[in-house]
Formats: structure tokens, C-alpha cells, sequence
């Protein structure tokens, strides 16, 4: 019980390996990583069943490290933690499946590596652990897109690498002064999060710190103006490295601002807050209409990725519990519909060699199952009823309007913004007639289904019966959102 | 009791949910049509029967006690405790069984009518789809659970206008339906986040909210009902969000008869009602909402009268009578508003049913001035259209009669003579269009013969029966006000009028609408001419005031050229041109560097010494500092 | 007399040294390049650096010198294979320009020291003495000269024997 | 009386002309000579420290220093030839090896 969040961790890890070392063939590593990730995914639901909902940071764990310099493996999950793991833990077993034809083994490790990466993130509680996770998520993402992506993949690999880097090195740069702040004033060097909320700084150097760590995590995010290298790294990386950047990777930079921005810097955030807002609420409109006539289908997802990402941002810091739990709760519903969608457009892809919208078209027709579940996941992803984005829609919108009238009016325009772009999507996808690309369109096959499945029952189910997800949500937000609110008094 | 209340709702989703499914897994075809029409059929009548149990049941019981049924906490966040919870009283007892019964009708005939579309099977979970939906809407007890049922009825209605999907105009039809939908919705949201958080920890279901709404300021209130009635304006077609409806048609005609007459776009009108609390304390944005709805009455007629699509004429007749009702609940006659929406339902089912009988009689042709003489060829179609015309221009006995007279009179009592004035305009024009169309269709060019007519099975004769029974005689539950003391809604008083004057209105309605018919039948009786747009005033109600080209440029237009630009400009010129500069710092400066690296090694060399030399100058310096 | 021979000894030293950087041919410069070895040797001989001198002789002029002419006499430069020499007033301005702080320096190194020569001891340079500090003292760096020597032979050998491909 | 300055002194000048020709002359004899020279020079300013401490290791490290002019005599030289035969010419200006070229950046 205690290893458990480390067999997690390193599982992967240690499969990619020994895979590696032994050289197997392609089928055995195929094997061993769907194998893997289905460990992790039962190992997290043992978490998940063993979790205290109102028991704060949990199966903790804490062995020095580098002691020297106070670095400690330091591991623990709190909710929110708990509920991405899982996402992670949930997705990762059906992108396995998404690309079990795949004859490239450069996949599956970097896959296999790229997991233990995003699942780090999640639980660090050392800044440099985290540190640490944070960059080697990227790495995978990087060999990804630029071996075997598509189009100008080098070039984007690079823009997606050169542009977080820029981001996560402010926050190296920040990491090492809040040690050294602690060195200087406690006596020895500690990485650890909870002995670094207690330092105090004056006024200007909290806003810089936090700045450098809101400029990592906006840039991840990526909130406005820190997106051009969305587009291009999406509709550049194969699928399955795609719906990791959306449905987890997008979010771990939301969930380190919840974790360590506002942890950290209570006070320091409020001066951001009202630019961040106005680049959440620019982000909402303006992703909407970029998306319009985007002619590539990922990119159009992308920039309704980029669309709710600010909308979840924008919850995170409206500081009121109805915005907390609207975001927190589109974070995992925009995850699974991100996520469907993603693989549904890999599935397209490898039926017609080409995902641009202008030669599609017409598939309803002959392929009604297809057609079903991307136009429900389409449709999730712009907040219909039933499904779980509506739910996290309408929180932070009621908690925008708590926040300010006109905060509220503009975080209210989501409801238009996917829509734009979306049914239009559908109608030049699915709909009309059938072009040369989609003329011997195959259905979905039993697997394909197999896979999308978990995902519209998880969407339907926190969209018809939200208390399940928001009640789990609840108290620790709660206690959160207290501490919060009472370190900015 | 609140079990039946809770099945009515969850009956017509399972059983989409178990069409849909069946639908997806037979893949081959192996269903027969019968299966999906036996499911399709069965959860309706349910409904319909359930419903009128618990009709008998309620009329019994004192007004002001509504049954509820709780079925399980939808969120609990903070102060906002929304339960998933229903609440039957008199307001949406009428609804729910106007709804069941009809949509059942209309059930019926649909089987008949898509007995040859391979998409039967989906095309009946999307009508138990819609039908559930609207009354999710109806039963709600509070305004988030009825913004669901709200959205899910556009999502429903996009799926079916979209249902020919092949056709990419249909989809472009069925976007344009749901987008337009959404815009009113956002008007809804944005309403219900104010009064949310207006009312924050008062609770938010329609009790706590009238309850509530006392301790509000009155531009608050006014700002919320405005925007309520944008939403409103999507769901019932009212100007200037009404674009969408004439489109609606590209569905099967079975789809526009339920989004005609039963379900869609009564919500607007049924939303404005169950807010009537909220209404009448802000009486000017009620006033507001009467003219917006005079006027989209006016314009719809306007339209219709020079439309040539049989069922876009029916549209915006439909518009039109919205706007009755509209007119009505504005001026704080609920009762008279949801009594024109009942009678409306009956007729508006039966024009459509009807309409669209001739429709697939004649091979699906849909221009009126390609048929004629009707009359004698589908006799039984021809009587219950012309009974459903008689009650919509407000022929007395028929249904239409009581309801129109009802609002006509309350607006002109209540004060508002230009509202009248546009009232009796429309009704005039109202008179006008319809028999322009019961004229061309069945009447005119009395020597045509149609070969090749396809004959009406049962069940699109039974339902039109029963409805052309129903459009003759509901209207008598209004003898009297009984309907709108029955519904019990909190109508404002008007003066009551003498004798004299009820009569002299009612007969001038009735001169009105006979002037119409009259009208119609010199033009249209025996030789009809399409309209042509020869002078600029008709070619103006021909193309619709353009509305639709204003929109695309308005709208459309601008967004397509900003999403252009910002990819051009704001992301590529813009954000990637200053990351260009950072990067291209870089380079610059690599490639300025790079030039001192020219190869040669006597130039190395001269680093070298001139390094050596720069030193010594330093070291001579230093020393001499000593 | 000592500073008489002394001058004599400079004079040819710096002549010979600006024969080297200065004239035309290849040949002149190694001439000029024999002066100063054998200036040198007279330098060292100046200093009672016997031995010194004894070397500079063997090894300076004798291999060092002869080996350079051979060279430049067996590659016979034609004249259109001269590189194209600009000295230009510019170019020496400049040079002189770079070197000067550095002759500066050092000749302010010289001129603030106080030097003079300490008397001469008995044996001071003599192959004994010599002889005795390189094998007790300095062992290891006769060592690594050695086998300087010996990679600078084979390296030589390779480079001037195989002709390697190059790109061009 | 002859004192170190004077040694000293044409030392520093022999290391000047050295540069100098080693910064202006592009015939590649011409260079090895100049730092021949240099070496030369630094060679007699060793001698010169030796004598006047009196101590020998200056004179022995001066020694080191003529089997190090030798074997960079044998080892430039034989770079001479070699280039020479590439290039046919004895010009510095023909070596451009080290050339940082953009196109292939």
C-alpha cells in the first residue's frame, strides 16, 4: 500500500527498460505495454478505493534524495491529483489499444515513457521532482512529433520543445531561488512544498517568482498569446501523442497552477488575476473563431482544446467554489471528450490518409456508427446536456457571474464558441455527399468500439448524474479554496 | 402518483436510448420496421395515457398544490443545490397533455410516413428523443433542469431538420436551427447566472425564486426578463432570431409538425408563462416583449403571404401565431396565451399532417402553385385541412376563434391600441394566406388530374381525423375564461368590458377574417398567379427583407474573415512575428558571428595576437595603476 | 669587447629577423633564418652557455636551417604560385598597431627590473653541469621531449609520404 | 659591461619582427620562420634568466627548447609539402577548411 503510488510511477518506466534491454519483438512489447498500463490503471482504482474523500494529501511518501541540497523523492495525491492520475491511468490503456497495429516501437517506448512522466507531475511534491517530471514529459512529445509526425514536423517539434522550454526554465529559475530562499532563512536547503509555503517574501520578489511560474503553466496551458505552438504541434504529432497533449498534458498545466500557483503565491496571484482573466476570456472568443476556417481537423480541435482550456483556467482563478468545481470537473470531462475525439480523428486518419476537411465528407451515410460517436463526442466537447462538459459549463459560468457581470457575459459566449466551428465540422465531415477519400469508408470495427465506449459512458454519466464526480470534488476543494481565501486575508 | 410523474419523463429517453442502440447494432438491417415502430409507438401512447391519469387526477386537487417527484440531487456545489426533480401543476399539466396526445398523433402518422426511409429506426429515436426532451422542459421545477430539457430539444430539433443528411443544404438548415438556438440560450444562461447569483442561498427552483424575487431591484429584474426573452425569442421564432424556422422545413414533415404544434417552439411561450411571476413586476419589459411579438406576427404574415412552399407557409404562419401568443403573455394574459398554444397545437399538427399528406401524395412537391384541384382527389385530407384553416383564421365555432379573440381583446382593453391595430392587421393577412393556400391547392385549376398519386394509408388518415375533431371543438374550453381559470396563472386584470363592446370586437374579428377569405378567393379562387416580383416593395416580401443575406454578411461573413485573420495576422504576423524576433535574434547574431570564422587561419591567428595584445594593454594598465 | 662582439651578434640577429619577414623569396628568408641561428649561437656562447651553443649549432643550423632549404629548394615555387603579397602601408599600421602594447609590455617588464648578472660559477654551462641538472632534475621533461621527438618523426614520415583524401 | 637588459631587449625585438611577419606575410615559410623566430627568441631570453641566477635549469629547459624548435621544424615542414601538394601553393589564404558555410547550417 505504501509503493503503490511509486509501482505507478515507475511501472512503465521499468517495462520500457527491460523491453529495451531485451530487445523483444514488436508483439511481446505491444503485450507488455497494454499489460502495463492495465496494472497501472488497476493499481489507481486500489488508490481510488483505498482514498479518504476529505483526507487532504495521502499516500504520501518521503525518502531523501540528494540531501544535501534537501531534494527528496517526495510523492502524494490529494482529489484532484487522485482524478487526473486516473484520467491518465484510463486513457493511457486505450491509446495502447488506438495503436495496437503500430509497427514502430519507437511508439510504444516513448509512450511507456511519457506515462511515467505525466503520472510524476501528478504526484510530486518536491519542486524539483516535480521539475523534473515536467521536462521529461516533454522529451517524448518531442521525439514523437519529430520522428514520426507529419508535415513540418521538425520544425514544429521544435516551436512546441523551444516555447515550453522557454517557460519551464523561468520556473527552474524560480524553483532554485525559493531553495535558496529557505536556505538562507530556515538554515537548510528544502525543496519540499509544504516547507516552502512557509517562506515570505516582500511584495515584488512573490510577483516575479509567480510570474515565472504562471509563464510555465500559461504557455502549457496554453493560454492566449502563449499558443502559436499549439496548431502546428497538434496537426503535426500522430494521434496518440496527441491525445496525450490534449487530454493530459494541457491539463497538468492547470493542475500545476492549482497545485504549486496557488499554493505558493496566495497573494502574488491576485495581481495577476485580472490579466489572466482577460487572457482567458480573449482566449475563449478568440480561439472560437480561429477554429472557424481552420481547414485541418486537428487543428480545429486543438484550438476548441485551447477554447476550454481558458474556460478551466479562467474557473481556477474566479476563486469561487462553483468556479473551482466547473473547472476542475471540465478538466476531466474535456479530457475523455478530448480524448475521443483525438482518437476518433486517428481512426479517420487511418482510413483516409488525409484529415483535411475539405475532402471528407458523407460518412453518416455509410458509416452510421462512426458517425454516431464523433458526433457525440463533437457534441460533448461543445457542453450539451447529458454529457459532463455541460455540467462544468454551467458552474463556471454561475461562478464568472459570482465573480463580475461582464466576466460572467464573456465565459458565457463558450456556449457559442464551440458551436461555430463544430457544426460546421460535422456537416463537411459526416454529412453531404461522399468524396473520393471517404468512398469505401470502413465502419468502426468491435475494437474500435471497444475502445470509445468507456469513454461516452463516463461522459453520459457525469453529464446525467454530476454529484457522483462534484460530491468527490467537494471537500477538498473546499478546504483548499479556505486555505486560499485565507492566506490572500 | 410521482412515479407516473417520473416515468412520463424517463419513458420516451429509454426507449430512444433503446432505438438508438438497435439502430447502431443492426448494422445489417435485420430489424423489421415493425420493431421500431411497435417501440416507437408503445412509449408514446405510455406517455399519453400516464399523462391523462394523472390530468383526471390533478384537475381534482386545489390549484396551488403541485405533485412533485424527486428522482435524485443533480448538483450540490456550493449554494447552487439543483435537484433533478419534477413538479406537475396546472400550467404544465395542460402542457404534458397537449404534448403526449399530439406527439402520439403525430407518432403515428410519422410511421406511415417514413415507412420507406432506411433510416426509419434513428429517425424514431430522435422524435422519442424530442418528445422526451420537452417534457423534461415542462415538468422541471426549476430553470436549470428546464435549460437541459431547453438544449436538448434544440439538439433534438437540429438532429431531425438535419435528417436528410446527405443533402448538405438540410445540415446548413439544421446548423442554422441549432445555432440560432444557442444564441437565445446564451441569452437564457446568461439570465440565469444573474438571477443565481442574485438569489445566492435563497435556492433556485420556481418557488424559492418567486419567492425570492421580491427582495430584487427592478433593473436586475428587468435585465433578467429581457434576456429570458432573448432566449425565448430563439426557441419560438420571434424576430429578429426567427431566420432559422422558415430553413426547419428541410425535415421530414413529420418533424415540423412536432416542432410546429407540439414541441420547440411552444417553449418560448411556456417559459414566458412560467415566469409570469417575474413578468409582472417588470410590466414594460412585458410590453417590450408584446410588440416584438405584434410585429414577428406581423412580418411572419407578411412573408407567407407571397411564400409558394406549402410548408413554409405554415411556418410562418406558425411564426405569426407565436406572436399572438406572444402579444398575449407580454400583456399578462397568460391564460390566454397558453390557450392560444393549445388550440395552436391542434390546428398547426393538422396543417402540417396534412400538408403533408399532399406532399407525398404528390411525390413530394412542395410548391403550391404546381397543385390545384386537390379537392376532389383527397377529400378527407382536403376537410380536416380546411377545418384547421378555418380555426386558424378564427371562423367561429372553430378552436382558433376563442383563443385569438381572447388575446385580441385583452390587448385592445388592456390599452393597447397599436398592438390591435397590428393584431387585426395580421388577422386579417392571417385570413388571407391560408385560403391563398386552400384555394391554389384545392381549388383552382379545377381540370387537373394527377396519374401518378400515391394513396393515403390509415394511419395518416386516422390521426387527421382525430385532429380536425379536436381543432373543431377545443376551442369551446374557453367559453367564459374557463380555460385560463383552470390553468391558474397569475394573469394582470384589465378592465372588464361592457357587452357592447365584447361583441362589437368579436364581430369585427370575424368581419376581418372573412374580408381575408374574401380577398384570397377573388385573387386565388379560380386562376392562380404566383407571385412575381415586379414592383420593389413585393420583390422586398418575396426575398424574405433579405433578412437572411443581412444576416450571412452581418454575421457569417465577419466571422469567417476574423477567423482568417486571426490566423494571418494576430497569430501569424503578430505572436509568432515577435517570437520570430527573439529566435531570429539568435540566428542574426549566429550569422554575424559566423563571418569572423572565415576559414583562414591567419585571421585566427590575429584573434590570437590582438587577444594577446588587448591583455597586455590591460596588464600595462594595471601596473601602471600600482 | 664582450659588448663590441655583443652588437655585432644583435645586429646580424635583428637584420636577419627582418630578412626573414620581409623579403620577397623564400630563400632570402631562410637565409635571414641561418643569420639568426647563428647569431643565437653566438648569444649563447656570450652567456658561457657552452653547450647552448654547441647545440644551436648541431641542431639549429645544422638541421633545423639545412632541412628548411632543402625544402624550399626541392618545391621550387613558381613565381605565379607566390602568394600574392600586399603589404600595404595600411596592413603595417595595423600590425604594428596590435603589437606594439605587447613589445610594450614586455619591454616595461624589462625596464622596471633590476637585473644584472650574478658571477659566473665555475663550470656554468659546461656539458657536466648541464648534463647533471637534465638528468637529476629534469628527467621527465627529457622524457616527454623524447618522445615529442619521436611522434614529430611520425608524423612527419605520414604527412609528408601518404596523400591523404581531402574534399575539396 | 654587459647587463641582461641588452639580451633582453633583442629578444623582445626578435619576438616582435616574429609577429609581425607572422601577421603580415602569407607565404607559409614565411610564417613558419616567424615562429621559429618567436621560439628563438623566448630560447635566448631563457639563457639569458639562466646566466644571470647563475642556475642551469633555465640553460636545460633552453635545450628541451631546441629539440622542440627541431621537431616543429620536422612537423611544419612536412605540413608545407602536404598542403602544398593539395593546394599548390604555399599562400594561408588557400587553407579555408574552417570555413563556417550557411548553406549548410
Amino acid at each position: 500500500m505504501q509503493h503503490l503510488l511509486s509501482m505507478i510511477l515507475f511501472l512503465p518506466l521499468l517495462v520500457a527498460f527491460t523491453m529495451g534491454l531485451l530487445r523483444v519483438s514488436i508483439e511481446t512489447l505491444r503485450m507488455a505495454t497494454f499489460g502495463s498500463s492495465l496494472i497501472v490503471l488497476l493499481f489507481a482504482v486500489v488508490v481510488a478505493f483505498y482514498f479518504h474523500l476529505d483526507g487532504g494529501m495521502q499516500f504520501v511518501h518521503n525518502s531523501p534524495w540528494i540531501s544535501h541540497y534537501g531534494i527528496n523523492y517526495s510523492i502524494g495525491i490529494d482529489a484532484l491529483s487522485l482524478l487526473l492520475l486516473l484520467l491518465i491511468a484510463l486513457i493511457m490503456p486505450l491509446i495502447f489499444l488506438a495503436i495496437w497495429e503500430e509497427q514502430r516501437k519507437g511508439y510504444f517506448y516513448n509512450l511507456l515513457l511519457l506515462q511515467t512522466g505525466v503520472s510524476g507531475v501528478v504526484m510530486a511534491q518536491d519542486l524539483i521532482l516535480f521539475y523534473l517530471f515536467w521536462e521529461s514529459m516533454l522529451l517524448p512529445i518531442f521525439i514523437m512529433i519529430g520522428a514520426y509526425g507529419y508535415g513540418m514536423r521538425h520544425f514544429n517539434a521544435m516551436k512546441i520543445i523551444i516555447m515550453t522550454v522557454l517557460g519551464s526554465m523561468s520556473m527552474l529559475l524560480a524553483i532554485i531561488y525559493l531553495g535558496y530562499t529557505h536556505y538562507a532563512t530556515v538554515g537548510f536547503w528544502s525543496f519540499g512544498l509544504s516547507d516552502l509555503t512557509q517562506l515570505a517574501f516582500d511584495s515584488k520578489t512573490s510577483i516575479l517568482l509567480a510570474g515565472a511560474f504562471l509563464l510555465a503553466f500559461a504557455i502549457k496551458i496554453p493560454l492566449f498569446g502563449f499558443h502559436t505552438w499549439m496548431a502546428p504541434a497538434y496537426s503535426s504529432a500522430p494521434t496518440a501523442i496527441v491525445v496525450v497533449l490534449s487530454a493530459i498534458m494541457a491539463k497538468l498545466g492547470v493542475y500545476g497552477l492549482y497545485r504549486f500557483g496557488f499554493t505558493l503565491f496566495e497573494v502574488p496571484l491576485g495581481f495577476y488575476t485580472p490579466y489572466v482573466i482577460l487572457l482567458c476570456l480573449i482566449g475563449i472568443v478568440f480561439y472560437s473563431i480561429h477554429a472557424i476556417m481552420q481547414r485541418n481537423l486537428k487543428r480545429i480541435f486543438a484550438f476548441s482544446s485551447g477554447a476550454h482550456l481558458s474556460l478551466i483556467t479562467l474557473g481556477l482563478f474566479m476563486t469561487n467554489i462553483y468556479a473551482w468545481s466547473g473547472g476542475m470537473y471540465l478538466l476531466a470531462t474535456h479530457a475523455i471528450a478530448s480524448a475521443g475525439i483525438f482518437l476518433m480523428i486517428g481512426m479517420l486518419g487511418r482510413r483516409t490518409q488525409d484529415i483535411q476537411i475539405a475532402h471528407l465528407g458523407g460518412i453518416a451515410s455509410i458509416a452510421p456508427r462512426f458517425a454516431f460517436f464523433f458526433a457525440f463526442f463533437a457534441l460533448a466537447i461543445t457542453g450539451v446536456p447529458g454529457t459532463g462538459g455541460f455540467v462544468a459549463e454551467l458552474l463556471i459560468i454561475i461562478g464568472a457571474f459570482k465573480y463580475h457581470f461582464w466576466v460572467g457575459v464573456v465565459a458565457a459566449t463558450t456556449m457559442l464558441g464551440a458551436i461555430l466551428f463544430i457544426f460546421w465540422t460535422l456537416q463537411r465531415t459526416l454529412f453531404g455527399t461522399t468524396q473520393e477519400a471517404t468512398k469505401h469508408f470502413g465502419d468502426l470495427s468491435a475494437i474500435e468500439i471497444g475502445i470509445l465506449t468507456p469513454l461516452v459512458i463516463i461522459l453520459l454519466v457525469t453529464g446525467i448524474f454530476p454529484s457522483l464526480l462534484l460530491d468527490f470534488l467537494d471537500a477538498s476543494l473546499s478546504a483548499n479554496l479556505e486555505a486560499f481565501k485565507g492566506g490572500v486575508k | 402518483m410521482e412515479a407516473l410523474l417520473s416515468l412520463i419523463v424517463i419513458l420516451p429517453f429509454l426507449s430512444a436510448t433503446i432505438l438508438g442502440l438497435s439502430y447502431l447494432v443492426d448494422s445489417k438491417k435485420n430489424l423489421s420496421n415493425t420493431y421500431y415502430a411497435t417501440i416507437a409507438l408503445t412509449t408514446p401512447a405510455i406517455v399519453t395515457l400516464l399523462s391523462f391519469v394523472l390530468v383526471f387526477k390533478m384537475s381534482t386537487m386545489p390549484h396551488d398544490t403541485p405533485l412533485y417527484a424527486h428522482l435524485f440531487d443533480w448538483v450540490k456545489v456550493g449554494q447552487l443545490h439543483i435537484e433533478m426533480r419534477f413538479m406537475l401543476d396546472r400550467l404544465s399539466m395542460i402542457m404534458i397533455g397537449f404534448i403526449t396526445f399530439i406527439g402520439t398523433l403525430i407518432h403515428i402518422y410519422a410511421v406511415e410516413y417514413m415507412q420507406s426511409d432506411e433510416g426509419f429506426g434513428k429517425f424514431f429515436a430522435y422524435f422519442n428523443f424530442f418528445l422526451g426532451s420537452m417534457l423534461l422542459l415542462v415538468v422541471a421545477s426549476n430553470p436549470i433542469i428546464m435549460f437541459i430539457g431547453w438544449e436538448l430539444v434544440g439538439l433534438a430539433s437540429y438532429l431531425l431538420i438535419g435528417f436528410y443528411h446527405k443533402v448538405s443544404s438540410n445540415i446548413t438548415a439544421a446548423n442554422k436551427a441549432f445555432i440560432v438556438n444557442r444564441v437565445g440560450d446564451f441569452g437564457f444562461i446568461v439570465a440565469l447566472g444573474v438571477l443565481f447569483i442574485a438569489l445566492e442561498g435563497q435556492g433556485f427552483s420556481f418557488e424559492a425564486i418567486e419567492q425570492g424575487i421580491g427582495g430584487l431591484s427592478h433593473s436586475t429584474l428587468s435585465f433578467v426578463g429581457a434576456l429570458l426573452f432573448v432566449g425565448a425569442m430563439g426557441k419560438s421564432a420571434q424576430i429578429p432570431l426567427y431566420v432559422w424556422l422558415p430553413d426547419a422545413m428541410a425535415g421530414p414533415t413529420p418533424v415540423s409538425a412536432l416542432i410546429h404544434a407540439a414541441t420547440m417552439v411552444t417553449a418560448g411561450v411556456y417559459m414566458v408563462a412560467r415566469f409570469g411571476f417575474l413578468y409582472n413586476e417588470i410590466p414594460h419589459i412585458g410590453e417590450f416583449i408584446a410588440y416584438i411579438g405584434a410585429f414577428s406576427a406581423l412580418i411572419a404574415a407578411l412573408m407567407a403571404s407571397f411564400e409558394r412552399d406549402i410548408k413554409k407557409i405554415l411556418a410562418y404562419s406558425t411564426m405569426s401565431q407565436l406572436g399572438y401568443m406572444f402579444i398575449a403573455v407580454g400583456l399578462g394574459a397568460y391564460g390566454a396565451g397558453i390557450f392560444h398554444l393549445f388550440t395552436h397545437a391542434f390546428f398547426k399538427a393538422l396543417l402540417f399532417m396534412g400538408a403533408g399528406a399532399v406532399i407525398i401524395a404528390l411525390h413530394h412537391e412542395q410548391d403550391i402553385f404546381k397543385m390545384g384541384n386537390l379537392r376532389k382527389v383527397l377529400p378527407q385530407t382536403f376537410i380536416a385541412m380546411l377545418i384547421a384553416t378555418l380555426a386558424i383564421t378564427s371562423i367561429p365555432p372553430f378552436a382558433g376563434f376563442f383563443s385569438k379573440e381572447a388575446i385580441i381583446n385583452h390587448a385592445f382593453l388592456s390599452g393597447h391600441y397599436t398592438l390591435w391595430i397590428i393584431a387585426m392587421t395580421t388577422a386579417f393577412l392571417t385570413a388571407y394566406y391560408m385560403f391563398r393556400l386552400i384555394f391554389v391547392v384545392f381549388f383552382a385549376h379545377s381540370t387537373k388530374t394527377y396519374p401518378h398519386l400515391i394513396p393515403l394509408g390509415k394511419m395518416i388518415i386516422y390521426p387527421l381525423i382525430v385532429l380536425a375533431i379536436g381543432s373543431a371543438t377545443v376551442g369551446f374550453l374557453g367559453i367564459e375564461h374557463g380555460f385560463a381559470h383552470f390553468v391558474a396563472l397569475p394573469d394582470r386584470a384589465t378592465p372588464a368590458p361592457t357587452h357592447l363592446l365584447e361583441y362589437g370586437l368579436m364581430g369585427l374579428n370575424i368581419l376581418v377574417a372573412l374580408g381575408g377569405i374574401a380577398l384570397a378567393y377573388r385573387l386565388f379562387g379560380t386562376n392562380p398567379e404566383p407571385p412575381k416580383a415586379n414592383i420593389p416593395i413585393k420583390a422586398l416580401f418575396i426575398h424574405k427583407f433579405y433578412v437572411d443575406a443581412l444576416y450571412n454578411r452581418l454575421f457569417v461573413d465577419t466571422l469567417r474573415s476574423l477567423s482568417i485573420f486571426f490566423d494571418r495576422v494576430v497569430d501569424g504576423a503578430v505572436i509568432d512575428g515577435i517570437l520570430g524576433l527573439l529566435t531570429g535574434g539568435y540566428k542574426d547574431l549566429g550569422a554575424k558571428l559566423a563571418s569572423f570564422q572565415n576559414g583562414t587561419v591567419k585571421t585566427y591567428a590575429t584573434y590570437v595576437i590582438l587577444s594577446v595584445s588587448l591583455m597586455s594593454l590591460a596588464l600595462i594598465y594595471l601596473l601602471e595603476a600600482q | 669587447m664582450e659588448s663590441i662582439i655583443f652588437f655585432i651578434l644583435a645586429f646580424f640577429l635583428l637584420s636577419g629577423a627582418i630578412m626573414i619577414v620581409f623579403s620577397k623569396e623564400s630563400l632570402y628568408s631562410a637565409i635571414g633564418f641561418l643569420m639568426v641561428m647563428i647569431a643565437m649561437a653566438g648569444m649563447f656562447a656570450l652567456l658561457h652557455h657552452s653547450f647552448l651553443f654547441l647545440a644551436q649549432i648541431l641542431v639549429g643550423v645544422g638541421a633545423v636551417v639545412v632541412l628548411s632549404i632543402m625544402i624550399i629548394l626541392s618545391i621550387n615555387l613558381k613565381e605565379e604560385n607566390q602568394p600574392k603579397q600586399n603589404i600595404t602601408r595600411k596592413n603595417i599600421l595595423f600590425t604594428t598597431l596590435i603589437i606594439a602594447p605587447i613589445a610594450g609590455l614586455l619591454l616595461y617588464a624589462i625596464a622596471k627590473a633590476p637585473f644584472a648578472f650574478a658571477p659566473i660559477a665555475q663550470h656554468f654551462g659546461t656539458i657536466e653541469t648541464m648534463g647533471k641538472v637534465l638528468f637529476t632534475h629534469w628527467v621527465l621533461p627529457f622524457e616527454i621531449v623524447s618522445i615529442l621527438l619521436l611522434g614529430a618523426m611520425v608524423g612527419a614520415i605520414v604527412l609528408s609520404r601518404r596523400r591523404l583524401h581531402v574534399e575539396s | 659591461m654587459l647587463s641582461p637588459d641588452k639580451f633582453l631587449f633583442v629578444a623582445v625585438m626578435m619576438f616582435a619582427i616574429g609577429l609581425i611577419g607572422l601577421m603580415l606575410r602569407r607565404n607559409l615559410f614565411v610564417v613558419y620562420l616567424s615562429i621559429e623566430l618567436m621560439l628563438s627568441s623566448v630560447n635566448l631570453i631563457l639563457a639569458t634568466f639562466s646566466r644571470m641566477h647563475g642556475e642551469m635549469d633555465g640553460g636545460v629547459v633552453s635545450l628541451l627548447m631546441i629539440a622542440v624548435i627541431a621537431a616543429e621544424a620536422a612537423i611544419f615542414l612536412a605540413l608545407i609539402i602536404y598542403i602544398y601538394r593539395i593546394t599548390k601553393s604555399v599562400d594561408s589564404q588557400s587553407i579555408t577548411q574552417l570555413t563556417h558555410k550557411r548553406d549548410e547550417a
